[in-house]
């Protein structure tokens, strides 16, 4: 097998237009929660720009499920999660997958946010050898725990994870984002039946609820309700939250583990496209590539 | 045909286009015809039929294993299924139904693997499809067609849907220009002699056939006169015609968007046990590949005119 | 492809020991509930006489799943279906797939018991060239609808036959038996969110739920509980039933399609091995083969 | 060392338990050692693992593509999975997570296929493990071992504990006398030379190495000197070897327990482009298998000493 590591990307920074990104870091510790709210605010603010930008120089990319999930991974990597990049090292560092991999671009740059990638990096976006394609590999990026892409795979690998943390009686935790779409995937029933009869209480599911699959509504294409009532059923302690509202977001973070002794599941109701008007709730935006003129919108909407 | 034109006039079409006109078709006098997807009629290319048959269209979300059971039962009701998915996720997140049900129950039904070999470039090995010609081969009583052009693709989708037996095909979404001659007719186990040649032998597939007829010209100009068969089926192979090109001329160069074990394996094994000839393979073999747009990746790999003439010349000693 | 018709079955009859079947077909029709439940009952001492003999003879089988199934087979093929012999090239016909296909012995001793079989053709069991090996192959027997064996294939196949019959707009019905273990494939989820959601309220979806798999309780293992509210969150009307009472189960299958237009899920209680006292749910029988000792005693508990 | 026994005289090992024994000995003083099962614990003979460390016994009940998941979550967090399930439903139904999961993601995880090829017989072609083989070994960065007795099967095993990467054994459970001689080390892409011979090579692997030694005695009654080489790795294969028979020797007959583009095919593709020499395969060719035990398969499709002498007689037009 030829390892990919002995290829150097061919890139070209000249080629690949792109604004830059200001890396914010993590929330500061002894913040004070709305400092937190704020921070993490201005952070999702500037990774949906630095994304915009990235899919639109790529001509490739999924900004619809990216925008949605944006608002909880900056809250994961920036102040949820016991996870930074000097503690990479560390086995009992909390873990995130991304179980729905096409939202890539999304997480790639909330590396960078959170100083897991240089910015510059991110520049290399589907190019020719680059590390960053369209779905994260954990050969590629050393932050990154699982490859994803196809559908229905993360969940599993996140309940082994959190398996072994069990097994070592780690305190750390596992985060892992479904989209809703996803949960069409049996895996994921097989892997949820999974944490619970085994009482995984650090595992942490969240369901980026969009109501929006790749061609059409989740509910005109194989419904997902009654979805708390499913994972009820499943063992899990269901939760429910606006996926956009930071302190809601960083409350729910924080009860995790769930004092029940049952894995989290947390239904995070989000809208495709968020907050881009002409995006918003919007199929037709799964994996459509903003236009120079659509780009300048969405940007003074992010201002 | 395209090896009048050069590769800057050519035409290049989405096979996915033939696939949906030609199910149209059919199914506007085949009422027993219906198509199910994973949440992929977009990627189907399936609007137009959605449209002119909603009622048809069993869309069971993203969920490839209840897909492929699917299709059989809805075959064991009477229909024709043509279960239609992204290559990948047909093949290896359904293999088990493949196997069983659909080959090993030999029920009539179509799987149509889209966008399959690297044609996802840029989202990366997850999402590319080149084992499947090196699986599906194997699998008894499965027929395994891979078209070259847009004719071929409507030609193969009507034989499936007349074929009482399980059949993959794949429809290429990288463009490709018409290939085959007026009046072709495709048949499983037939390949199309598309130059005639008596040093060395190109045996392409799929999107590879026009890269086989452009090395044949490059190898032209060096004065080695190649031979190129098209292969629309892996299984059935066309033995004869493979045979021959193995006594005729000085070696065999397999071309395909796939692992080597595809096409390249399928002939091998054929050779070796019936008429040990040299052979090179064009394709990508024992890797993942990096990031980069399919054509890129094609280049990367070799899957070129300049490199499958490399191949050719490599096979001959010269 | 080698196609295996052209094989002949090399059996000696001698060699296979076995005793006969009486085939007593299907609950004739005019028959009160009393005389269709006895008649099963008889039908259903029989088949279990006969299979034993079987598992016996081979060698191979999986006894305990096979008589916790077996009432419900016998209740389906001699009075619930609209399937007879004659009736196999009508499309309306009702469908009957054994997604638990290891349980194949009881289906192919009820298929002889309702006529699909000759009685003769049980002694090829297992034997080189048998149409009859150990999970049911549809190429090989005419009854058969779906070739099963490896679990979690024959409910979403269930739900494509309903979907046929729905788009035909016909009255057939289609019957599939799932074992508890085997509701921890995810594919069954897939396949239940699909029927629940496209309204196949001509499916049933029978769960032999003995508690046991192959290695242990279903509790000890990957736990269902609660199965009832899990399969009702997936769309089905859940029904619970004693799976060894005749009776029951015919006002059950009576009771298919139901009026609220959803799927049933019958929940039949039943025991592994039973009604045999050494292999009640006892799960050392997943796939025991009897001595000729505990034959005769099964035999005397059969009389 | 059985080349000296007789058939009759030979005691026949189920491998199983040589892989448990292994496994318990590892994992005693590797605490990161964990199984990872779908309620196979009886068909992998775990018995003995599951009572000394009940705790390292992840059984996610009959959910194979939530196990191969959990095994390379398990690799994340630090431990060293053997995920243990039926050959045919390890590979076939976790086909996917097997690409992704363990090769794509290159973990170190094992994946142990119990049972393979045909040991479970009468059950049918839905618990046969033929394709394994073919399948399996076109994947990058997977080590593919199928070990020809119990002492193989355990150096596997550890070798495979200590190998930082995805590794998929079979591990035979009908019954294997010893083969492999005193002092043997294991190697991955090193074939063992049982038997030399200048005729013709016989190349076998797992449960088909006895009955390729079996073979050399029959034609040596016939004055035909066969080399036996047995090949543990299926991929990567032992090249330098294979070449040396196609030169020395006047053919080459692969043998295995599997579809016959496994070890078949990965040997073709070998020698077509390094040195091409006419080949037979003794093996399962495009075909479902009839009911039949493993031993009644075996002499059935040819996979016995006299099929084996038959093919080499056959490549050597004798
Ligand atoms: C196994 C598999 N099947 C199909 C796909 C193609 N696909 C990519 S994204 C997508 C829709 C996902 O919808 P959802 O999970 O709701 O994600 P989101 O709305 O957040 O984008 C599909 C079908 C895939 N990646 N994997
Ligand atoms: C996909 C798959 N995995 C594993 C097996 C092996 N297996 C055969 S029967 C069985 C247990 C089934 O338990 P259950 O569904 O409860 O059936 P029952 O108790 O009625 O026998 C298992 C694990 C299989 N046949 N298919
Ligand atoms: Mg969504
Ligand atoms: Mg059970």
């Amino acid at each position: 097998m030829t390892v990919e590591e002995d290829l150097v990307p061919q890139v070209d920074p000249q080629a690949v237009p792109g604004d830059t990104l200001t890396v914010l870091g993590r929330v500061p510790s002894g913040a004070s929660r709305d400092e937190a709210v704020a921070h993490l605010a201005e952070a999702a603010r500037l990774v949906r720009r630095r994304d915009i930008m990235m899919v639109r120089a790529a001509g490739l990319g999924h900004i619809g499920g990216e925008f949605s999930v944006i608002d909880i991974l900056v809250t994961l990597y920036l102040h949820a999660m016991n996870m930074s990049p000097d503690q990479l090292g560390d086995p009992d560092r909390d873990r995130f997958i991304l179980s729905k991999g096409h939202a890539a671009a999304a997480l790639y740059t909330t590396l960078a946010m959170a100083g897991f990638l240089p910015p510059e990096q991110l520049s290399t976006f589907m190019q020719p050898l680059s590390q960053l394609n369209g779905h994260p590999a954990r050969t590629k990026i050393a932050a990154v725990e699982a490859s994803t892409g196809p559908l229905g795979h993360g969940l599993p690998i996140a309940v082994g994870t959190a398996f072994a943390g069990k097994l070592d009686g780690s305190s750390r935790r596992t985060f892992v984002v479904v989209g809703d779409g996803e949960l069409q995937e049996g895996s994921n029933w097989e892997a949820l039946m999974t944490a619970g009869n085994h009482g995984l209480d650090h595992l942490c599911v969240i369901v980026d609820r969009n109501r929006l699959q790749q061609g059409a509504r989740v509910a005109d294409t194989n419904d997902l309700e009654p979805l708390a009532d499913k994972l009820a059923a499943f063992g899990m302690e269901v939760v429910e939250v606006n996926g956009h509202d930071h302190g809601a977001l960083l409350d729910v973070f924080a009860g995790v583990p769930a004092p029940s002794g049952k894995p989290t599941a947390v239904i995070a109701h989000t809208d495709k496209g968020h907050p881009i008007s002409f995006m918003s709730d919007n199929v037709a935006w799964h994996h459509k590539v903003p236009s120079a003129e659509q780009v300048a919108q969405a940007l003074s909407e992010l201002e | 045909m395209s090896t009048a034109t050069t590769p800057a006039e050519r035409v290049l079409h989405d096979c996915r286009d033939a696939w949906v006109s030609t199910l149209v078709e059919l199914a506007e006098t085949d009422d027993r015809i219906v198509a199910v997807v994973n949440d992929s009629v977009g990627s189907s290319k399936l609007g137009p039929f959605a449209e002119r048959f909603p009622e048809r269209l069993v869309n069971v979300g993203i969920a490839e294993q209840d897909m492929v059971g699917v299709g059989a039962g809805l075959a064991n009701g009477g229909k024709v299924p043509f279960v239609s998915a992204a290559a990948c996720f047909l093949t290896a997140r359904a293999m088990e139904q493949v196997k069983i049900d659909a080959a090993y129950s030999q029920h009539h039904m179509v799987l149509v693997g889209q966008s399959p070999g690297m044609a996802y470039g840029e989202l990366g090995p997850t999402h590319h499809s080149i084992e499947d010609l090196a699986w599906l081969r194997t699998i008894p009583g499965l027929t395994v067609i891979v078209p070259a052009d847009p004719t071929e693709t409507a030609q193969a989708i009507r034989w499936a849907a007349a074929h009482d037996g399980p059949v993959f095909i794949r429809v290429a979404r990288m463009g490709v220009p018409d290939v085959v001659p007026e009046g072709y007719e495709f048949a499983p186990g037939v390949a199309l002699t598309l130059r005639d040649g008596s040093d060395v032998t190109v045996v392409a597939t799929g999107t590879t056939v026009v890269r086989a007829l452009d090395a044949a010209e490059l190898l032209a100009a060096d004065g080695i006169s190649a031979r190129v068969l098209s292969m629309p089926t892996i299984k059935p192979l066309d033995e004869a015609a493979l045979l021959a090109a193995a006594r005729e001329t000085g070696g065999i160069v397999t071309v395909e968007e796939a692992l080597t074990s595809g096409l390249g394996g399928a002939v091998a094994e054929l050779l070796v046990t019936r008429h040990p000839a040299p052979m090179r393979f064009v394709g990508v073999s024992d890797t993942f590949a990096p990031t980069g747009s399919v054509s890129w990746l094609m280049d990367h790999f070799g899957i070129s005119a300049s490199g499958i003439a490399t191949a050719a010349r490599d096979v001959l000693g010269r």
